[in-house]
Protein backbone atom coordinates (compact mmCIF):
# COMPACT_ATOMS: atom_id res chain seq x y z
CA UNK A 1 0.00 0.00 0.00
CA UNK A 2 0.73 3.50 -1.09
CA UNK A 3 0.89 6.26 1.83
CA UNK A 4 0.64 10.00 1.36
CA UNK A 5 0.70 12.75 3.87
CA UNK A 6 -0.01 16.19 3.11
CA UNK A 7 0.65 19.86 4.98
CA UNK A 8 0.50 19.94 8.89
CA UNK A 9 -0.05 15.77 8.66
CA UNK A 10 3.37 15.70 6.39
CA UNK A 11 5.04 18.09 8.54
CA UNK A 12 4.60 16.15 11.88
CA UNK A 13 5.87 12.90 10.90
CA UNK A 14 8.65 14.25 9.25
CA UNK A 15 7.82 12.81 5.57
CA UNK A 16 5.45 12.88 2.66
CA UNK A 17 4.96 9.61 1.66
CA UNK A 18 5.85 5.47 2.54
CA UNK A 19 4.80 1.92 1.34
CA UNK A 20 3.23 -0.46 3.55
CA UNK A 21 2.80 -4.22 3.95
CA UNK A 22 -1.11 -3.97 5.17
CA UNK A 23 -1.60 -6.15 7.76
CA UNK A 24 -4.75 -8.45 6.91
CA UNK A 25 -7.04 -7.18 9.95
CA UNK A 26 -6.98 -3.46 8.55
CA UNK A 27 -9.98 -3.58 6.44
CA UNK A 28 -11.25 0.47 6.72
CA UNK A 29 -9.73 3.93 6.67
CA UNK A 30 -10.43 4.35 10.45
CA UNK A 31 -8.34 0.74 11.08
CA UNK A 32 -5.48 2.02 9.17
CA UNK A 33 -5.65 4.99 11.27
CA UNK A 34 -5.73 3.42 14.58
CA UNK A 35 -2.73 0.69 13.18
CA UNK A 36 -0.72 4.01 12.23
CA UNK A 37 -1.48 5.17 15.84
CA UNK A 38 0.46 2.41 17.51
CA UNK A 39 4.25 3.18 15.20
CA UNK A 40 5.67 5.54 17.66
CA UNK A 41 4.72 9.13 19.21
CA UNK A 42 5.09 11.29 16.01
CA UNK A 43 2.30 9.07 14.38
CA UNK A 44 0.33 8.67 17.31
CA UNK A 45 0.32 12.63 17.45
CA UNK A 46 -1.60 12.88 13.93
CA UNK A 47 -3.36 9.10 14.20
CA UNK A 48 -5.18 9.64 17.58
CA UNK A 49 -7.59 12.07 17.16
CA UNK A 50 -9.36 11.60 13.97
CA UNK A 51 -11.56 14.51 14.26
CA UNK A 52 -8.90 17.10 12.56
CA UNK A 53 -8.04 14.25 9.83
CA UNK A 54 -9.11 13.64 6.72
CA UNK A 55 -8.58 11.04 4.34
CA UNK A 56 -8.24 9.84 0.55
CA UNK A 57 -8.31 6.56 -1.29
CA UNK A 58 -7.14 6.37 -4.50
CA UNK A 59 -7.69 10.32 -4.69
CA UNK A 60 -11.31 10.21 -3.91
CA UNK A 61 -12.17 11.39 -0.52
CA UNK A 62 -12.76 8.97 1.68
CA UNK A 63 -14.75 8.47 5.22
CA UNK A 64 -13.45 6.60 7.85
CA UNK A 65 -15.85 3.70 7.83
CA UNK A 66 -14.33 2.58 3.96
CA UNK A 67 -12.85 -0.21 3.01
CA UNK A 68 -8.51 -0.07 2.27
CA UNK A 69 -6.72 -2.88 0.62
CA UNK A 70 -3.21 -3.39 0.12
CA UNK A 71 -3.30 -2.45 -3.47
CA UNK A 72 -4.93 1.16 -2.45
CA UNK A 73 -3.27 4.45 -2.46
CA UNK A 74 -4.59 5.85 0.60
CA UNK A 75 -3.49 9.79 1.89
CA UNK A 76 -4.03 11.53 5.19
CA UNK A 77 -4.05 15.76 5.73
CA UNK A 78 -6.02 18.33 7.29
CA UNK A 79 -8.95 19.83 5.58
CA UNK A 80 -8.30 21.33 2.80
CA UNK A 81 -7.52 25.76 2.19
CA UNK A 82 -7.52 26.18 -1.41
CA UNK A 83 -9.01 28.64 -3.08
CA UNK B 1 -18.60 21.43 -22.86
CA UNK B 2 -14.96 23.31 -23.44
CA UNK B 3 -13.04 22.59 -20.46
CA UNK B 4 -9.56 24.07 -19.14
CA UNK B 5 -7.94 22.75 -16.16
CA UNK B 6 -4.70 23.78 -14.39
CA UNK B 7 -2.52 23.37 -12.16
CA UNK B 8 0.51 25.79 -12.00
CA UNK B 9 3.33 27.39 -10.37
CA UNK B 10 3.25 30.58 -12.58
CA UNK B 11 0.91 33.13 -12.76
CA UNK B 12 -1.80 32.95 -15.54
CA UNK B 13 -3.11 34.57 -18.18
CA UNK B 14 -6.54 35.88 -17.47
CA UNK B 15 -7.48 37.14 -20.54
CA UNK B 16 -7.14 34.65 -22.50
CA UNK B 17 -9.27 32.02 -20.61
CA UNK B 18 -12.04 34.65 -20.74
CA UNK B 19 -12.01 34.95 -24.93
CA UNK B 20 -11.73 31.23 -24.94
CA UNK B 21 -15.22 31.15 -24.12
CA UNK B 22 -17.83 32.84 -26.72
CA UNK B 23 -20.79 31.98 -24.81
CA UNK B 24 -23.36 34.26 -24.18
CA UNK B 25 -22.56 34.72 -20.55
CA UNK B 26 -18.77 34.51 -19.17
CA UNK B 27 -18.41 34.68 -15.09
CA UNK B 28 -14.85 34.61 -13.52
CA UNK B 29 -13.73 34.85 -10.02
CA UNK B 30 -10.32 35.85 -9.17
CA UNK B 31 -9.09 35.43 -6.11
CA UNK B 32 -5.67 36.83 -4.46
CA UNK B 33 -3.31 36.29 -1.68
CA UNK B 34 -4.78 38.95 0.55
CA UNK B 35 -2.54 41.70 2.16
CA UNK B 36 -2.46 41.14 5.72
CA UNK B 37 0.01 42.78 8.10
CA UNK B 38 3.27 40.69 8.67
CA UNK B 39 2.02 38.23 5.90
CA UNK B 40 5.30 37.80 3.76
CA UNK B 41 4.12 34.67 1.57
CA UNK B 42 1.54 32.41 0.97
CA UNK B 43 2.90 28.90 0.34
CA UNK B 44 0.07 26.31 -1.66
CA UNK B 45 0.84 22.45 -1.81
CA UNK B 46 -1.74 20.04 -3.22
CA UNK B 47 -2.03 16.53 -4.07
CA UNK B 48 -0.88 15.72 -7.50
CA UNK B 49 -3.34 13.62 -9.65
CA UNK B 50 -5.83 14.08 -7.06
CA UNK B 51 -6.39 17.67 -7.50
CA UNK B 52 -7.19 17.27 -11.45
CA UNK B 53 -9.35 14.07 -10.58
CA UNK B 54 -11.02 16.34 -7.65
CA UNK B 55 -11.81 19.54 -10.14
CA UNK B 56 -13.01 17.59 -13.06
CA UNK B 57 -15.65 15.91 -10.60
CA UNK B 58 -16.63 19.70 -9.88
CA UNK B 59 -16.70 20.61 -13.34
CA UNK B 60 -18.74 17.39 -14.42
CA UNK B 61 -21.34 17.90 -11.63
CA UNK B 62 -21.64 21.36 -12.46
CA UNK B 63 -22.34 20.46 -16.25
CA UNK B 64 -25.51 18.41 -15.14
CA UNK B 65 -26.77 21.11 -12.56
CA UNK B 66 -26.33 23.93 -15.74
CA UNK B 67 -26.21 24.23 -19.31
CA UNK B 68 -22.80 25.18 -19.54
CA UNK B 69 -20.61 25.22 -22.66
CA UNK B 70 -17.44 25.87 -20.78
CA UNK B 71 -15.47 25.92 -17.43
CA UNK B 72 -12.40 26.85 -16.09
CA UNK B 73 -10.08 26.37 -12.97
CA UNK B 74 -6.74 27.55 -12.94
CA UNK B 75 -4.53 27.49 -9.64
CA UNK B 76 -1.60 28.16 -8.44
CA UNK B 77 0.85 26.21 -6.39
CA UNK B 78 4.43 27.07 -4.44
CA UNK B 79 4.82 30.38 -3.38
CA UNK B 80 2.62 33.44 -4.08
CA UNK B 81 3.32 37.56 -2.56
CA UNK B 82 0.38 39.31 -1.36
CA UNK B 83 -1.62 40.28 -4.01
CA UNK B 84 -0.51 37.66 -6.21
CA UNK B 85 -3.69 36.10 -8.16
CA UNK B 86 -4.38 32.11 -6.68
CA UNK B 87 -7.04 30.84 -8.28
CA UNK B 88 -9.48 31.87 -11.62
CA UNK B 89 -12.19 30.07 -11.85
CA UNK B 90 -14.87 30.77 -15.00
CA UNK B 91 -18.14 29.40 -16.40
CA UNK B 92 -19.87 29.87 -19.97
CA UNK B 93 -23.51 29.55 -20.57
CA UNK B 94 -26.18 31.07 -22.92
CA UNK B 95 -27.62 33.17 -19.76
CA UNK B 96 -26.32 35.07 -17.23
CA UNK B 97 -28.02 33.56 -14.39
CA UNK B 98 -26.64 30.05 -14.85
CA UNK B 99 -22.74 31.05 -15.70
CA UNK B 100 -22.86 33.18 -11.73
CA UNK B 101 -24.74 30.09 -10.27
CA UNK B 102 -21.84 27.13 -11.82
CA UNK B 103 -18.46 30.12 -10.97
CA UNK B 104 -20.03 30.59 -7.45
CA UNK B 105 -20.93 26.28 -7.25
CA UNK B 106 -17.05 25.67 -8.83
CA UNK B 107 -15.15 27.74 -6.08
CA UNK B 108 -17.39 26.99 -3.52
CA UNK B 109 -16.48 23.50 -4.28
CA UNK B 110 -12.81 23.76 -4.72
CA UNK B 111 -12.53 25.60 -1.53
CA UNK B 112 -13.11 22.38 0.50
CA UNK B 113 -12.88 19.51 -1.85
CA UNK B 114 -9.79 19.72 -3.80
CA UNK B 115 -6.62 18.91 -2.02
CA UNK B 116 -4.86 22.12 -1.48
CA UNK B 117 -3.69 23.45 2.05
CA UNK B 118 -2.00 26.74 2.19
CA UNK B 119 0.94 27.84 4.81
CA UNK B 120 1.40 31.40 6.05
CA UNK B 121 4.55 32.77 5.73
CA UNK B 122 4.84 35.63 8.62
CA UNK B 123 7.84 37.52 10.01
CA UNK B 124 7.12 35.89 13.01
CA UNK B 125 7.38 32.41 11.27
CA UNK B 126 5.37 29.58 8.95
CA UNK B 127 2.16 27.79 10.57
CA UNK B 128 -0.68 25.84 8.27
CA UNK B 129 -4.30 27.75 7.36
CA UNK B 130 -6.91 26.42 9.29
CA UNK B 131 -10.38 25.30 7.26
CA UNK B 132 -12.70 27.83 7.07
CA UNK B 133 -16.11 27.11 8.57
CA UNK B 134 -17.90 29.60 6.71
CA UNK B 135 -16.62 27.70 3.40
CA UNK B 136 -18.10 24.98 4.50
CA UNK B 137 -21.41 26.71 4.80
CA UNK B 138 -20.77 27.76 1.26
CA UNK B 139 -20.78 24.56 0.03
CA UNK B 140 -23.34 22.97 2.50
CA UNK B 141 -25.88 25.58 -0.27
CA UNK B 142 -25.42 23.26 -2.73
CA UNK B 143 -26.83 19.99 -1.26
CA UNK C 1 -13.69 52.60 -3.90
CA UNK C 2 -12.03 52.29 -7.28
CA UNK C 3 -14.90 52.94 -10.05
CA UNK C 4 -14.33 53.02 -13.54
CA UNK C 5 -17.00 53.19 -16.37
CA UNK C 6 -16.87 53.16 -20.03
CA UNK C 7 -19.42 53.97 -22.97
CA UNK C 8 -17.33 52.97 -25.59
CA UNK C 9 -17.69 51.69 -29.25
CA UNK C 10 -14.41 49.95 -29.04
CA UNK C 11 -13.84 46.60 -27.64
CA UNK C 12 -12.58 46.54 -23.99
CA UNK C 13 -9.38 45.15 -22.67
CA UNK C 14 -10.98 42.94 -20.04
CA UNK C 15 -7.64 41.64 -18.75
CA UNK C 16 -6.36 45.27 -17.84
CA UNK C 17 -9.76 45.83 -16.18
CA UNK C 18 -8.87 42.41 -14.13
CA UNK C 19 -5.89 43.61 -13.10
CA UNK C 20 -6.90 47.13 -11.91
CA UNK C 21 -8.21 45.12 -8.61
CA UNK C 22 -5.96 43.89 -6.29
CA UNK C 23 -8.86 42.47 -3.88
CA UNK C 24 -8.86 39.45 -2.85
CA UNK C 25 -11.99 38.79 -5.18
CA UNK C 26 -13.05 39.88 -8.26
CA UNK C 27 -16.02 38.89 -9.70
CA UNK C 28 -16.27 39.60 -13.86
CA UNK C 29 -19.02 39.04 -15.90
CA UNK C 30 -18.91 39.44 -19.66
CA UNK C 31 -21.94 39.50 -22.34
CA UNK C 32 -21.48 38.75 -25.28
CA UNK C 33 -24.06 38.66 -28.52
CA UNK C 34 -24.93 35.81 -29.43
CA UNK C 35 -24.89 33.54 -32.31
CA UNK C 36 -28.77 33.08 -33.63
CA UNK C 37 -29.52 32.34 -36.91
CA UNK C 38 -30.46 35.20 -38.96
CA UNK C 39 -28.49 37.86 -37.01
CA UNK C 40 -25.97 39.60 -39.15
CA UNK C 41 -25.66 42.29 -36.28
CA UNK C 42 -26.57 44.30 -32.85
CA UNK C 43 -26.57 47.88 -32.72
CA UNK C 44 -26.81 49.62 -29.84
CA UNK C 45 -28.00 52.53 -28.96
CA UNK C 46 -28.28 54.90 -25.44
CA UNK C 47 -28.73 58.22 -23.74
CA UNK C 48 -25.14 59.68 -23.10
CA UNK C 49 -25.41 61.61 -19.83
CA UNK C 50 -27.97 59.41 -18.45
CA UNK C 51 -26.34 56.32 -19.26
CA UNK C 52 -22.93 57.41 -16.96
CA UNK C 53 -25.76 58.92 -14.07
CA UNK C 54 -27.34 55.62 -14.31
CA UNK C 55 -24.88 53.59 -13.55
CA UNK C 56 -23.14 55.80 -11.10
CA UNK C 57 -25.93 55.46 -9.31
CA UNK C 58 -26.07 51.92 -9.25
CA UNK C 59 -22.73 51.34 -8.71
CA UNK C 60 -23.32 53.75 -5.54
CA UNK C 61 -26.49 51.51 -4.83
CA UNK C 62 -23.76 48.03 -4.58
CA UNK C 63 -21.65 50.75 -2.56
CA UNK C 64 -24.13 50.59 0.06
CA UNK C 65 -24.92 47.41 -0.07
CA UNK C 66 -21.77 45.55 0.18
CA UNK C 67 -18.55 46.29 1.15
CA UNK C 68 -16.78 46.50 -2.16
CA UNK C 69 -12.80 47.64 -3.05
CA UNK C 70 -13.83 48.35 -6.67
CA UNK C 71 -16.70 47.57 -9.35
CA UNK C 72 -15.93 48.31 -13.11
CA UNK C 73 -18.97 48.57 -16.14
CA UNK C 74 -17.70 49.12 -19.46
CA UNK C 75 -20.57 49.22 -21.78
CA UNK C 76 -20.20 49.45 -25.80
CA UNK C 77 -22.65 51.32 -28.50
CA UNK C 78 -22.84 50.80 -32.30
CA UNK C 79 -22.35 48.16 -34.25
CA UNK C 80 -21.57 44.76 -33.32
CA UNK C 81 -20.97 41.48 -34.28
CA UNK C 82 -22.61 37.93 -32.93
CA UNK C 83 -19.84 36.77 -30.24
CA UNK C 84 -18.42 40.35 -29.73
CA UNK C 85 -18.31 41.53 -26.12
CA UNK C 86 -21.08 43.78 -25.38
CA UNK C 87 -20.76 44.29 -21.37
CA UNK C 88 -18.04 43.91 -18.76
CA UNK C 89 -18.94 44.31 -15.50
CA UNK C 90 -16.52 43.18 -12.69
CA UNK C 91 -17.00 43.64 -8.65
CA UNK C 92 -13.91 43.56 -5.98
CA UNK C 93 -14.27 42.71 -2.16
CA UNK C 94 -12.06 41.14 0.16
CA UNK C 95 -14.32 37.65 0.39
CA UNK C 96 -16.21 36.30 -2.69
CA UNK C 97 -19.93 36.26 -1.57
CA UNK C 98 -20.49 40.08 -1.14
CA UNK C 99 -18.05 40.17 -4.90
CA UNK C 100 -20.07 37.61 -6.55
CA UNK C 101 -23.41 39.73 -5.05
CA UNK C 102 -22.63 42.73 -5.73
CA UNK C 103 -21.60 41.52 -9.94
CA UNK C 104 -24.58 40.12 -10.37
CA UNK C 105 -26.61 43.16 -8.51
CA UNK C 106 -25.28 45.65 -11.00
CA UNK C 107 -25.54 43.59 -14.03
CA UNK C 108 -29.11 43.38 -13.10
CA UNK C 109 -29.69 46.64 -12.50
CA UNK C 110 -28.16 47.65 -15.57
CA UNK C 111 -30.60 45.24 -17.80
CA UNK C 112 -33.30 46.66 -16.67
CA UNK C 113 -32.31 50.57 -15.70
CA UNK C 114 -29.78 51.60 -18.34
CA UNK C 115 -30.63 53.43 -21.37
CA UNK C 116 -29.03 51.32 -24.12
CA UNK C 117 -31.44 49.63 -26.66
CA UNK C 118 -30.41 46.86 -28.96
CA UNK C 119 -31.45 46.64 -32.50
CA UNK C 120 -31.04 43.75 -34.08
CA UNK C 121 -29.96 43.51 -37.87
CA UNK C 122 -31.23 40.14 -39.60
CA UNK C 123 -30.79 38.90 -43.21
CA UNK C 124 -34.85 39.96 -43.22
CA UNK C 125 -34.79 43.03 -41.72
CA UNK C 126 -34.32 45.39 -38.29
CA UNK C 127 -36.15 45.28 -35.26
CA UNK C 128 -35.93 46.87 -31.70
CA UNK C 129 -35.24 44.12 -29.12
CA UNK C 130 -38.23 43.53 -26.81
CA UNK C 131 -37.97 44.20 -22.99
CA UNK C 132 -37.22 40.77 -21.08
CA UNK C 133 -39.77 39.68 -18.32
CA UNK C 134 -36.74 37.44 -16.88
CA UNK C 135 -34.75 40.64 -16.25
CA UNK C 136 -37.39 42.77 -14.42
CA UNK C 137 -37.70 39.66 -12.30
CA UNK C 138 -33.86 39.26 -11.73
CA UNK C 139 -33.72 42.99 -10.81
CA UNK C 140 -36.76 42.39 -8.53
CA UNK C 141 -34.68 40.16 -6.08
CA UNK C 142 -32.80 43.09 -4.65
CA UNK C 143 -35.95 45.00 -3.22
CA UNK D 1 -37.63 72.31 -22.90
CA UNK D 2 -35.97 69.75 -23.93
CA UNK D 3 -37.23 67.07 -25.56
CA UNK D 4 -34.97 63.41 -26.29
CA UNK D 5 -36.09 60.26 -27.79
CA UNK D 6 -35.08 57.13 -28.49
CA UNK D 7 -35.34 53.76 -30.19
CA UNK D 8 -38.14 52.84 -31.54
CA UNK D 9 -39.71 56.06 -30.16
CA UNK D 10 -36.61 58.31 -31.93
CA UNK D 11 -37.86 55.86 -34.89
CA UNK D 12 -41.44 56.41 -35.27
CA UNK D 13 -41.38 60.35 -34.63
CA UNK D 14 -38.51 60.25 -37.17
CA UNK D 15 -36.35 62.70 -35.44
CA UNK D 16 -34.67 62.10 -31.80
CA UNK D 17 -34.46 65.65 -30.74
CA UNK D 18 -36.63 69.00 -30.83
CA UNK D 19 -37.13 71.95 -28.20
CA UNK D 20 -40.61 73.02 -26.90
CA UNK D 21 -42.26 75.95 -24.87
CA UNK D 22 -43.95 74.10 -22.29
CA UNK D 23 -47.52 75.42 -22.59
CA UNK D 24 -48.51 76.69 -18.74
CA UNK D 25 -51.41 73.66 -18.05
CA UNK D 26 -49.05 70.84 -18.95
CA UNK D 27 -47.21 69.83 -15.30
CA UNK D 28 -46.47 66.43 -14.99
CA UNK D 29 -44.77 63.91 -17.44
CA UNK D 30 -48.28 62.32 -18.29
CA UNK D 31 -49.80 65.78 -18.98
CA UNK D 32 -46.85 66.19 -21.25
CA UNK D 33 -47.44 62.81 -23.11
CA UNK D 34 -50.99 63.75 -23.34
CA UNK D 35 -49.69 67.33 -25.35
CA UNK D 36 -47.72 65.53 -27.73
CA UNK D 37 -50.24 62.77 -28.63
CA UNK D 38 -52.58 65.53 -30.12
CA UNK D 39 -49.66 67.10 -32.48
CA UNK D 40 -50.25 64.36 -35.74
CA UNK D 41 -50.35 60.80 -35.99
CA UNK D 42 -46.73 59.79 -35.33
CA UNK D 43 -47.23 61.08 -32.12
CA UNK D 44 -50.61 59.90 -31.26
CA UNK D 45 -48.95 56.88 -32.38
CA UNK D 46 -46.08 56.87 -29.66
CA UNK D 47 -47.98 59.13 -26.71
CA UNK D 48 -51.81 57.52 -26.89
CA UNK D 49 -51.10 54.02 -25.16
CA UNK D 50 -48.02 55.08 -22.11
CA UNK D 51 -47.87 51.29 -21.35
CA UNK D 52 -44.76 50.41 -23.51
CA UNK D 53 -43.10 53.97 -22.92
CA UNK D 54 -40.88 55.20 -20.75
CA UNK D 55 -39.44 59.09 -19.58
CA UNK D 56 -36.74 60.37 -17.65
CA UNK D 57 -36.63 63.63 -15.73
CA UNK D 58 -33.16 65.37 -16.18
CA UNK D 59 -31.29 61.82 -16.87
CA UNK D 60 -33.34 60.58 -14.36
CA UNK D 61 -36.22 57.57 -14.67
CA UNK D 62 -39.65 59.28 -14.38
CA UNK D 63 -43.24 58.36 -13.49
CA UNK D 64 -46.07 59.68 -15.28
CA UNK D 65 -47.41 61.48 -12.08
CA UNK D 66 -43.70 63.46 -11.56
CA UNK D 67 -43.71 67.03 -12.23
CA UNK D 68 -41.86 68.81 -15.32
CA UNK D 69 -41.06 72.33 -15.76
CA UNK D 70 -40.17 74.43 -18.64
CA UNK D 71 -36.18 74.02 -18.18
CA UNK D 72 -36.21 70.39 -18.00
CA UNK D 73 -34.93 67.65 -20.15
CA UNK D 74 -37.56 65.26 -20.11
CA UNK D 75 -36.71 61.91 -22.76
CA UNK D 76 -39.44 59.38 -23.94
CA UNK D 77 -38.06 55.61 -24.78
CA UNK D 78 -39.21 51.92 -24.99
CA UNK D 79 -37.97 49.70 -21.86
CA UNK D 80 -34.36 49.64 -21.99
CA UNK D 81 -32.39 46.49 -22.88
CA UNK D 82 -28.60 46.80 -22.69
CA UNK D 83 -26.32 44.81 -21.29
Amino acid sequence: MRLLYFASVRQKLGWGEETLALPGDVTTVGALAAFLAARGPSYAAVFTDLRPLRAAVNQTHARFEDPVGDGDEVAFFPPVTGG
Amino acid sequence: MDILIRIQTEPFDAAAVLERFAAGAVVSFIGRVRAEPGLQALRLEHYPGMTEAEIERAVAEAGQRWPLTGAAILHRVGELKPGEPIVLVAAAAEHRHEAFAACEFLIDHLKTKAPFWKEERLVSGSHWVDAKASDDDAAARWG
